[in-house]
This record gives C-alpha cells, structure tokens and sequence, in this order.
C-alpha cells in the first residue's frame, strides 16, 4: 500500500508558463551543448519579460532572449555561440547598448555563488581572483584567513536562482533526471535554486531508473515539473542523442534582424505541435 | 503484540512514524534502526506519499527485507537515485529538510542533545559515539526527532554532559511517552496508556508539568500489521531491548 | 601511437608499503559499509604505528587500530560499531585511557575541512552547529557575513589527509575506480587527500569503463596505486557483492583481549595468500 | 603544408603542443579549437604519456573524429571517467593542474590577460566573452599557456583595458612568435624562421628586446603528421583564418 511520488509530467507550454515575468532563472549545459533550449524558445513564444539569466557559459540561449527583449539582466561567466560561430551577436549588443545590465563573473565565481546557496551559507570562499579587477568590479570582500595561513580569499554571495533548468536525457514520471556525459554545471545549479524544472529527451520507466540509480542526477523530490521534448537541445547537441545542428546554427547566425519566428517556427517542438 | 496494546518496542516506532507528515522529505541516518522502522512502517500504513530519504543513498526505496544496520545499501534497493551524504547535508543546511531523525544519548529540556561524552569531555566516564549529523542537522533541519528506549532521569536530564548538538527536537519519544516542543521547551504530549502521568513525570529528569497530555491513542489496526510486517519473526524488538520500567 | 596510463596494479602489501608511520589515512565508506578494511588489516600485519585516521563514520577500522595499537590521533564524527553491535570497544578504551588524541566533529564539518583541501581555500563556512559545544572545543572561528544579512557561520580549516584509501566496486589497470550505491564520503575524501590508493573488488577492462564512465567516482590520474582485494571489505558489505557477515562481525566482538592473530588470519585476503 | 615549413596555424597548434610534458595532467576549455588540437596532436606525436582532460569531461578521451566546438561531447568519447566542471576547477584551485590552456583577448607583458571588454568597462566599445576559466585558474594553475591568432599591438599591449585575470602566463604563442615567462615578464623564446626579429618586436605592444631568442625550431615529421591526420580536409585550418600578417 505504498503510495507513489506524483506524476510530475506536463507539457512544454504548461512547463514555461511556471516561470513567471522578472524570474532568475540558471539553465543548464554549456554554450551549444544540452541546454533547456526548447524551454527558452517557448518562453518567448509566451512573451516573458524581464528574466535574468544565471550561467557560466550561456551562448545561443542568452543571444536569443537577448534578441527576443526578454532579457533584463545576467550573471554569466563566459558568453559565446562558440564552435567557430564567435561571439553572441544579440547579447553583445544588448550589453553596449544598456538593454541588458551584466554582472560579470569567472564561470568559477558563479560556481562558489551557487555552492553558497546550495550549502546554505552566506557565502563561499573561492580559490584564484588574485589580481583579477573582477572582485572590486562586483563589490565582492575578501577575508585573511583566521587560522593564519596569511592566505586572503574572496568571499563571492549566494547565488540562488528561482529556477534551475535542466536538459536531461531521461527522467522518470515522478522527474527523477538522468544525465549523460558531462554534467556541466547542473548539478550544483539544481541544489542552488528554489525550485528545478526538467525538460528531457525521453520518458523511461521507472525500472531503467531503478537499474542505475547512480545516473540520475537530481532526484524526483527536488524537481518540480518536468516536460518530454524529443530533440528539445536543438540546435545544440544532446549526447549520445544527436549532436549540434550546424546548418540551423548558421542560418541563426546569419539572419540579421530581430524577427525571431522563422527560427521558433523551425524548432522540432514547433514543428512537432503544428503536426500535432 | 496483543491487540491494540503497546510494547515499548512498538510504542517509540510508532509513535516516531505519527511526526511523519504528507509530502514531507524525511531522513533516516546511522545508528537508526528505530526511526527506519517508523520511515517503513509510515509508508505502509498512513494514506499519503512522503519522500523517504536515508544515509544509504536510498530515496523511497523499496527493500526486500529490513537490514539490521540503518546505513545498509539494503535501504537503497529499489531506488531511482542516489543521493548521497554531501548531498543530504547540503539539502539539510540549505533548508530543504523537513523531517531528521537524530540520536540522542542525552536529552534537556530545551531538547538539546549530548551524544559526545558522559562526565567531562576531557576525562570522560564514557565516550559516546560522537558528533555525527546532530550539530549541524539539528539546527538546521526544519524539524526533528529522537528517541530513547529507557526513559529515566539519566537520559531526560536537566543539564547535558556536554551540548552536542543544539536547536531544540521537535519531538522526543520513549518507551512510555511522546513529547514536543512547545515555546523552546520539551512538554508532555501523551503517555503510555498502562503508565500514570505520575510515574512520566517522575522518571524525567528536566521538569515538566503534563498539563494538556493524554494517555497516546492506541495502535491503530494498520499500524499493527505493518510493524508485525516489517518485523515477522520479532528479531528487531528482541534486539532492541526496551521494557517500560 | 597514443600511449596509455601506466599500470597501477600492485599487491595489497605492496599498496600498504606506501603509507608511512604517521600517516594521517581518510578511510572510504562508513561503519560496516564498503570500508578498505583489507588494507587497514594490512597495515597491522606490518605493524604500523602512530597513524591518523580522518573519517565522519569510522568503526570497525578504528576499533582494529586502536586494538591493534597503531593508531595516535583521529577526526572522526560519530564512531560506533553499528548494526546492533554498539559502540567501538577499542576506540572506547583508547579515548578514556588517553591512548589516542580525538578531535571531535560532526560528520559535516569533516566534510566541510576536507572541501577546503578540494577547493584549495584556507577555510569552509559550515552551515548548522548553532548552540553546540563542538566549535569551542575545536577553536574554530566564526565569521559575521560581510554582506550583511547578520548570519555568523563557522569556519572549518582544511583537513588534507596523506592519504584517501576507498574501497571500490571495480577497477581498471590504469586506477579508474567505480563505485556503486551510495559514494558515502569517498568523494571529498579523494579530492581532499594529497594521494589517492584503492583497493577494488575486482579489475574490469577499460571497455567497461568506457561504456559507463559515470560510474566512474575517481579518474585514474588522481590514483597513486591499486590493490584488487576480492572481498576486501569483509567484514563488512561491498553491495551488490556482500553483505555484512554477522557471524565473523560478532566473533571479532567477543574477543576480550588485544591478540588480533586470529582475527586477521581469517580474513580473505590472508586465506587467498595463505593458499596462493 | 610544404615539408618542414609552418603555416600560421601549424605553428600556433604546434607551439602549444610543445608546451606540453610527460605525466602531467594538462586541460583544454571552452572556446579553444587550437589548444584542444595542440593536446591531441601531442597525445599523437610525442613518445610520452600526459593526462588530457576537458571541458567536455573527457580523460584521456578516444574521440573518432575532430569536434568543431572544443566542449563537444565527443571529446569526452572512449573516456573512462566523466570529470565534470566542478571537478577540474577544483582540481586547479587546490594546485593539481599543471598546464591550462587558457585564452585571452589582449595580453600584456606580465602575462596577464583581459577577455572582458575593449574600452570602457561600463561604456564598452566591444563586449567581450568575459571572465571564464582564466581569473580563478590562471593563477592557481601550475602553469597556463594562451593563444592569439593575431599578432599585433593591439592584442599584445602594454596596458589591458581590464585586467580581468592574472598571475601570468607561463606561455603564449602567436602566428609568429613564441613567448615564454622569464622573471614574472613574458619574454621571447623564439619567432617563426620565415619573419625576422624586428618585426616581432616591432608588432608586439609590449617591451621585447629577443635577447636569446632563435628562429623556431621546424616541425618534426611526427608533427606534421599528427597535425595532418587531425585536420585532414583542411577544414580547421581554413576556419582559423591564421595568418602572418
């Protein structure tokens, strides 16, 4: 008589629109690689305002909110298209422009900020910064070490994203979220944030899950929804799934103006709800 | 186990699986095999999901028998993820842990608990096990609970040995008595039907005044049958060795 | 023409060689569970002395020590025999007599000394310990948060043991080791020790690696030296392999005085060299 | 590639490559094309075993083709551990990373690098990428090496627009030029055979005087032919656009 966790499956527009105007959100992956991308896309669909964005290498997913004006600020480490696609067009713009306020981190600062909330501290030390003008830029404090090593470090604050984003390749109905390959950073980005949302690749029985447990990643209880979306990293890469989509990388890249719906339109949950 | 009658045994598992509440994450850690008992028993007898968290990495996980040690990967059979030691503290210290049981081989009236020392820390009568997960759990966790299986003034003191760990339990139990913090102290909940509120109060060694405790509803029917369930052939009441008095 | 990792494989007295008298050792598992017991036997046999054992839940291997007489000093955050066997006779006796030198934490604050030695920082803010009497006893310094939201934490220094040992479920040649079921504490420990030694249930070729790298809990570059031991965490459990045995687990109890020769006679690995 | 001659991009992979020693555990990070073709031609040409690890979580990784982006997941194909993000950064933080390939948008003489902004911080004439690995890893790691495909004074400056990491670099290399650090300033080792001295120094923004410095070294043949082997079509040659120029 043992009762289940709940289903926590919902659809992609059910998904986003839990992420209300203004929120913080850190998504996961890294530049081109399993990002939450179809999450992005739909919330622009449904015309979110005023999100920040919390990553350490956040790329065609910054460049699009960016381009969509859905974009208020973000705490990011290194920003780029990356895979010989150089910077991000959109974002850089909407730094020099003043469209987008940028708090400027080391992808490793980021990390301490998130351990931080993660481990429920006021703040986390972090190793290096020495002579980096980044501390003073972000008003960080340092500290001499009080068991006298004269060692001094940087003290970088919580960092505690409303949501945290994940592309995982698999999760259960309950939202257990199995990862492949490198975790990037999601890992700490789901222990940091108030509430974790997954998008996956596919749904597996809990079986597959009960196999291998030590593949999954973030556990069904601290997921609050999750969203099955084939080929949702597109045009990233989700590995072993399917690697980055050059051509539609490129035709991103090269369209000029502002006009995102020939790309939203051409994304596979897109083409996927039209069949639908 | 007659019918709707207490055993010592059956009364501190039970009545630890009564704090468990819906939806609710729980822990059960080392040294555990009561409150793991109460976790097991919980889900087999109350009509809600709650998320079972324990120290093997075990979340709802579905064990094919009841291990004797309350760390043993047995509590991870079953499970769909592994969520480690750094990660259940984190989650603690973060906030995120609604329900820990903790160890106690002291407890005050402020339920402050000592499980490092008898007599003083520097030239100790008796080294107890140590620190473990109560220091900063404790503090931390949104709640929790602890249990003894004797019940006397020596355990229920008015001064610890030594503070281990502070922040207060929200629930106590003994073989003969629940209690629950109620503004910082630890009062009588309920007692032990085939006790006198007299006697309780008596063999506590911090002061408390029982106003507004009742003797603990019996066993309910479902209760009874998942306890008898997860100990069939009574091999974990003999090995617990709690009588009343 | 890529050349390999070197072969790491060395015999279980060859693996114990390498630590000297005096050693500070962060031993894997907890209590009964997936411990390097083998090696800690080992140790004794070569007589040992004067070693420092570091773990947030040691027992059987700091009761051996402690009988065996080789052990000065320990962190440790709760020790106990577990499984319905109690506290840790030995270890008992060594604290009230003076014998050994304890320095008492919780389990979290090991963690959090051993994550100032893995993030190469001169001290770890540790959440919790509010109220207790441990931070005194241990001189740790507290911190108001110089970002004013008025939370003091303590701050833990680092614990950089000479040496983690873990017991692991497999290995390769080169020293990738995986571990299955709960990490315990094994993989701070790994990263906060200078070196790195495991001791393995069994060697498995790299392809098996290959096909499941995630398992993999330490790359074999961080890995000084392997020793693979078949049931080398006897008496306890190494799940899915074993489980505790009961009946070796009381024997060992019952014993009254210090003469471990019997003990450390039936232990696999001295039955394997015994035959071999 | 004519026989023992460079091209610009040869001779930036190469260069890097050269940097590399036996048994130790060297890193390539995001944005790193050149350097990711450095550690695999390395892995090829050279009669020593080192540890590659990257940001796409490989150790010593079997890729079976050449990936565009230097954290593909391929480069962590055929590894035997996944070392994730938090891992390797830990790994320098705590001095256990011996060379890191880092890059950098303007160089100066000490080493340090800016990949923040060119102007004004908070009035920026271009936004740039931005701290990434280099703030904390640059000067934890036990040395790092950079890369520019331009030379000029315009990347190698006498004074950066922003600091945004330092410590300095152990190395650097240019389409013409390779650098290394001497008494905390990077100083010229050597400088492509088919420029002459003058016009290093006259196209590096920093002071250079090139005392002790030789022509480079030409490719080995094992050079050429691991480099050949990794870029086959030519294809990320051609999407470099080195040039001397």
């Amino acid at each position: 008589m043992v009762l289940s966790a709940k289903d926590k499956i919902v659809s992609l527009s059910e998904l986003a629109a839990l992420i209300t105007d203004g929120s913080s959100l850190a998504l996961g992956g890294s530049f081109l690689h399993r990002g939450p991308f179809a999450l992005v896309r739909e919330l622009i669909r449904q015309g979110r305002r005023g999100l920040e964005l919390i990553k350490q290498s956040p790329g065609y997913d910054i460049d699009l909110l960016c381009r969509a004006g859905a974009l208020r600020r973000t705490r990011a480490g290194i920003v780029a298209m990356e895979g010989n696609f150089g910077l991000a067009r959109w974002y850089r713009q909407a730094v020099e422009s003043g469209q987008i306020e940028l708090e400027e981190h080391a992808c490793a600062t980021i990390t301490a900020g998130l351990r931080a909330a993660a481990f429920g501290i006021p703040f986390q030390p972090c190793g290096g910064l020495q002579g980096s003008a980044l501390p003073a830029l972000n008003g960080w404090k340092s500290c001499e070490d009080p068991y006298g090593s004269r060692r001094d470090v940087w003290l970088i604050p919580p960092i505690a994203p409303d949501f945290a984003i994940i592309h995982a390749n698999a999760v259960s109905r309950s939202g257990d979220a199995r990862v492949l390959g490198t975790a990037h950073w999601d890992r700490i980005m789901t222990r940091a944030a108030k509430k974790v949302l997954v998008v996956a690749e596919e749904l597996l029985p809990d079986e597959s899950f009960r196999e291998r447990p030590e593949l999954t990643l973030v556990p069904h209880f601290m997921v609050e929804a999750v969203a099955v979306v084939p080929r949702g990293a597109w045009p990233g890469s989700c590995w072993p799934h399917y690697e980055i989509d050059y051509p539609a990388v490129e035709a991103y890249v090269a369209e000029t103006d502002s006009d995102l719906s020939g790309h939203l339109a051409a994304a596979p949950e897109a083409r996927v709800s039209a069949n639908a | 186990m007659p019918e709707e009658r207490w055993s010592g045994f059956s009364y501190i598992v039970t009545n630890l699986a009564r704090f468990i509440r819906p939806n609710e994450v729980t822990f059960s850690g080392v040294n555990s095999n009561l409150p793991m008992m109460a976790c097991l028993l919980a889900k087999d007898a109350y009509d809600f999901y709650f998320t079972y968290i324990n120290v093997a990495g075990g979340v709802d996980p579905h064990p094919t028998k009841v291990p004797i040690s309350s760390s043993d990967p047995m509590l991870a059979a079953g499970t769909q993820s592994i969520f480690s030691n750094e990660d259940f503290y984190d989650l603690c210290t973060r906030g995120g842990m609604d329900l820990c049981f903790l160890g106690a081989a002291q407890i005050d009236g402020e339920g402050q608990t000592n499980v490092s020392v008898i007599g003083d820390w520097h030239a100790p009568k008796v080294r107890l096990p140590g620190g473990g997960g109560g220091a900063v759990m404790l503090p931390t966790a949104r709640r929790s609970c602890t249990w003894r299986t004797e019940h006397s003034p020596r355990v229920l003191v008015e001064q610890l040995d030594f503070v281990t760990a502070s922040g207060g339990m929200h629930g106590l139990v003994t073989p003969i008595a629940v209690f629950v913090k109620r503004d910082g102290r630890l009062v009588l909940q309920s007692w032990h039907p085939e006790k006198t509120l007299d006697e309780v109060i008596a063999r506590t060694g911090f002061p408390i005044d029982g106003k507004g405790a009742t003797p603990t509803p019996p066993p309910t029917a479902r209760e009874q049958a998942a306890l008898a369930a997860l100990d069939l052939a009574g091999a974990f009441e003999e090995a617990a060795h709690v009588t009343l008095d």
